[in-house]
């Protein structure tokens, strides 16, 4: 099995989401974070005063697959949170040893 | 010259009378704000109270210099002092707008908006004051409205329903399928407080359009207008309770808030006839129909995020037309012209107006800035910086 | 002629003077709404701003029709506008009930909350009322209680004692060692609003009670009642400040605003008779003694999470006991038998309606419910939906 | 008897008149409040809120025991209720000490803030009372204030500017490089409702200082007060949205809340003699003004978070030499004398007491107090301790 | 070592903590995520017009823990955060490489 | 590849964001969460009664580098983040297998 871990825009959050389950995900898990990258941030001002504003609004999804399922997945969120803008996010693919339930105790295939 | 220091006192205790009202009035400009605030959502919470300061001041400063001498001509007063009439006069004007920014919250420019509240303050609210308030042919006609159910609460909300129609909905909220999409308001204590100071301020309102005090009869109107005003509004308040807990098995404050107002609305038009018992009457279906009129309108995928339209326009009707009920002076058939020309011109006016800003400068702001949110766009400060947002990404 | 238009004037300025007053008592429904809604935790706002707006109408329609006519049965007012005397004697039943809604916060069940409204507006609070201010029993011993420290603050909190002793206290509260879990409140700007709005509302309920204005003596009640009201509120949020940080090292802001309430309870059984000087002692022992209330019931589990019951019942009790220091016509045994019949009265009805409202229909929501917040239970709207939460996931 | 009754009543009218303007000018401190509790950071929020409500109640307690009898030696009121005229002074004070909290915030210690209070309100308010209002020297060179640009907002705000040059600007505003950075206000609907009371309460400060109502100049000068008073700040309003959207292409509401504030205190010194256009005019500048003095003393980097030191000293001064536009009665060069006096009583005596205090108690927190927050500091309790925040993590 | 990611309704926080200290563990992580899986969402009401709502608030627990311990943890997580009801959530067990502690510079297991 | 998983004091992220940036990183993501841990909470009075605060606000910065880099950025990190205190923070190691970027869908080390 494989976490996919997803930096996206937020407003595609919905689009990834329907897209996932579409090809069978069951489950996800989402963040508000803040990243910062070649997307650069701006300056906004308060009273006169500029500040910068270097840390933009991202949505994490993590996401765990079987392995089977890795392509499949990264190719649905890169063709579903893409906009073609600098920012447009990233996908990093981190083993996953072991899954468990908590309800029932399946663990890994089952378990997703 | 004990005679003439009585002169002296009632020409200041009326003066004093008029000022108060007027102030309670200004506050509910406050009202409104806290109100609009609370329902949208917060990436549009500075813009929404940025119109309603800005409202406020163009309202006054514009009918100082022409809408006061558009709706009266004539403005004879000297039974109170001249300003005190002008004071009061005025504020009515910045509710009658403040109606309209609710109903065009979260998607409209700022600026179009600006420059329809100064045609609106100049003339469009005026002109039809003047047709009864100033004296013209509604009062000849016997047209009754006695602290402005139409005159002021139908008027904000023809020219709202006007912007709304070339506006369009909030992207989001009817889905293609057709459905109804919620998109919730942001901060439910200010929607409550907005109200509760819309109903305080309203003792100046309806207390105030009696328009002298220093008689027992003036006394008692007054009284009367404010226990009735109270009782409709409180008769409101508990419809709506009733009605979405059977509809929805929910308490729903913000359709409760409307209630309130509801009631507030339709005993304006003739606050002083009815028996109390029959305010609570005419409170409590204002409360049915603002419910149905909400739920109706959003059918319609008309979208007004408060309920501005339902709320004045709607039961700004119901509530001149039910005037002959208790008002012998008033007849039905008077009533509905009243509103229909009323309705008309206001409507009309307005949508000429909002057509040529549209043309002009545009009155909606692009999908990416809606989405981003008109506090970015229009005020480039957040409500709320620090705090983090669950909704939207 | 000269001398009937003097009467009119004065019989208008007396009316204006109850109107305005009680305007502003109603502006203090708004101030319950926010204290209360700024110190339960986010989850339960929603639910108290809807008990606190249909309460407060619930109390106005069901005094008019009922409540009234028991208090006083022949209200006879030849000096002010009949309406004007039922306008500000109705406002303040809501004031009553405004305060239970506090105490049993974030635990009760809306509806039997309300329909406790019906009975408390219709019969509990004025039953008792009529025995002073309807001219009865009490009044004929001579109790005196100018504003109503008891017959309105005593009056809420003995009601809401019995319901929170019915109800018990949120679970979290006191932990399985019998120690005491800190809930913090959720938005402490809405809380201080809150106190200020009782604050500028209190002028209303305190100054209005003289109930004429048109004399020099009158004149000159009024305005030491409105001194004195201040300046105990002042001394009870001096003392307050002082006392937390000596215990905590701490300026406690909810305690603080807790101390400001309890010196304007404490001066409203008798505003007019002292020396501003005294008023400041007053006000200052009722802010100590609300922080040792708040702190002592607390170690009884009794669970308050505005501090109702010690801010108006406690200090409520203080303020009625102290009158004899200042007015001459009252005595400390009299005062003693009053508030103790008015306590056994009110509480004892209380616990009887609470508790076959609890047989009947339930007063408490259950576990799950309470964690999930009233919110969603009874109202269905977050009062922040976009905010993300800290405390309890 | 009529005549007696006629006084008697004229006298009850002049006395409610003052009480109500003195009860709408005490809410001009939950204004203060609600206005710096939005444009702090939030883990300053409680400790703001504090200092408002305490501050309040020491100007109160200080100057009933102390202030009234240094400004006013011989108060001699026959013509209403000595306390009305008490209470409305007493009001004024509290006003000036909450601007002083407003500029000092996010950084300067509680206690000593406090202490502060008792001071300015005891004897640096009153002495320079006492040379206008009191009937001294001022008054005896002919200098006009009518409501207090000068007495009331230049003196809170050279208090506040003497605190700010000792206590210095918050960490993190002025960057090492010279830079300004923003610390963006947490709040912005508690900002623009603490706007709405402040200008709400407006009505009673402007209107109040006429201190008599009861003949027909006296009514008129009032209601000529209050609609130069709404003029001015309408004006302002719109001078600032004007500027700002041509300086940066936004529609920066807090310092269009700062423009209607700048509007209101221009028109203070002399809100009665100005036509309706010349308040307009005076409150239009003052709202260009007050914008250029916030980027000025920022580029000084004297660091005010709520704007007090421009909004109320700075268009203070202009309000003050403006008088002589329309009131013959006063002369440029006496209105400059008037202000510098007042000035430099208050700056220096007030530097001298803010000396003392730092180095006897300190007046700073320290740094790592400062990046925590007041409100843990010296409260104990958040603000809003539910809600995650973005910022300063 | 391994790093455990537990997904778990948020009220039973407290317990799963409590839990893991007792049986040794020194720290851990908290972070309020939003989940979406077999529990479904509700649909709420706001002036007449539904709404649904998919994602449902979960806490997320990230423990680093030494491989022996693994077993223990999970039991114990299982054990406390366990409802019987559909959305008791779930347990990743991820490599985790290295750790440092970044006051002193201490490593590895020394540094849990 | 290499996922650094660093928790820190939150008012060092501005620091430690320059010194990663210094040298070389390009990007980052950040999350604010709570953690507890060998530092202990405090008790919090509230109208008299105590309560303990458990959780303590850090920052969790996420960060993709590539193999070579990870000591460097270990090393600026704990440099950054260092106050010698109690409760500076702890950085973890994982694997990271692939990484996509969903503009360019370029892979792994181009992709950061
Ligand atoms: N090396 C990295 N490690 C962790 N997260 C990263 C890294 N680089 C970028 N991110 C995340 O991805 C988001 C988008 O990256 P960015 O470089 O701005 O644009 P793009 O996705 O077009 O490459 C960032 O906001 C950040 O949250
Ligand atoms: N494949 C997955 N990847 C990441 N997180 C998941 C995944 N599946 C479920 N989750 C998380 O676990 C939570 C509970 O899962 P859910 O399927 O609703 O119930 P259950 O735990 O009973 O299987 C979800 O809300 C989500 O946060
Ligand atoms: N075993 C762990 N797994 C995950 N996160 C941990 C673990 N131990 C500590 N942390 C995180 O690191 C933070 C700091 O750890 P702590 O033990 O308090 O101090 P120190 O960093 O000085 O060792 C904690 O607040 C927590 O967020």
């Amino acid at each position: 099995m494989k976490m996919l871990v997803a930096l996206i825009k937020p407003f595609k959050l919905e689009d990834v989401k329907q897209a996932l389950f579409e090809i069978g995900c069951k489950g996800l898990t989402v963040t508000e974070v803040r990243g910062v990258g070649r997307q650069k941030g701006h300056t906004e001002l308060y009273r006169g005063a500029e500040y910068q504003v270097d840390f933009l609004p991202k949505m994490k999804i993590e996401l765990a697959v079987p392995d089977e399922t890795v392509e499949r997945a990264l190719e649905v969120v890169i063709a579903a949170a893409h906009t073609g803008n600098i920012g447009d996010g990233k996908i990093f693919v981190m083993p996953l040893e072991q899954c468990v339930r908590i309800r029932t105790g399946e663990t890994d295939q089952d378990a997703l | 010259m004990e005679a003439q220091n009585l002169q002296q006192l009632t020409f200041a205790v009326d003066t004093f009378y008029l000022l108060i009202s007027g102030a309670l009035v200004m506050w509910m400009a406050a009202g409104f704000s806290m109100l609009e605030a609370g329902l949208v959502r917060s990436k549009n919470t500075t813009e929404i109270l940025t119109k309603n300061i800005v409202l406020y001041a163009i309202a006054c400063i514009v009918y100082l210099v022409i809408g006061y001498k558009v709706m009266y001509p004539d403005p004879s007063t000297s039974a109170y002092a001249a300003d005190a009439n002008f004071f009061f006069q005025m504020v009515f004007v910045a509710t009658a707008m403040s109606i309209v920014s609710g109903a065009v919250a979260e998607r409209m420019k700022l600026m179009s908006f600006l420059l329809f509240c100064v045609v609106l303050s100049a003339v469009i609210y005026p002109v039809q004051g003047l047709w009864t308030w100033g004296g013209g042919m509604l009062t000849e006609w016997g047209f009754v409205d006695f602290a402005g159910s139409s005159i002021v609460h139908l008027t904000g909300a023809s020219a709202a329903l006007a912007a709304v129609l070339l506006l369009g909905p909030r992207s989001g909220k009817y889905l293609s399928d057709g459905s109804i999409n919620a998109l919730p308001g942001s901060n439910m204590p200010l929607a409550a407080l907005g109200t509760f100071i819309l109903w305080f301020g309203w003792f100046g309102f309806n207390g105030g359009s009696q328009l002298a005090l220093s008689t027992v009869d003036d006394a008692n109107a007054i009284a009367r207008a404010m226990v009735n005003t109270n009782t409709s509004a409180a008769a409101g308040t508990i419809a709506t309770l009733l009605l979405t807990k059977l509809l929805w098995k929910k308490a729903d404050l913000t359709m409760i808030l409307n209630g309130a107002l509801a009631g507030l609305v339709a005993i304006t038009a003739q606050p002083v006839t009815p028996e109390p018992w029959l305010a609570a009457v005419i409170g409590f279906i204002a409360g049915l129909i603002v419910v149905l009129s909400i739920i109706g309108l959003d059918k319609l995928h008309i979208d007004d995020p408060v309920g501005a339209i339902s709320v004045h326009g709607v039961v700004g009707i119901f509530g001149t037309l039910v005037v002959p009920l208790s008002d012998d002076g008033a007849s039905f058939v008077i009533q509905l012209a009243g509103v229909g020309t009323i309705f008309c011109w206001v409507f009309f006016s307005s949508l000429i107006v909002w057509a040529i800003l549209k043309l002009v400068l545009g009155i909606r702001v692009t999908k990416e800035q809606e989405y981003i949110g008109l506090d970015q766009v229009d005020c480039g400060v957040e409500a709320y910086p620090e705090f983090t947002s669950k909704k939207d990404g």
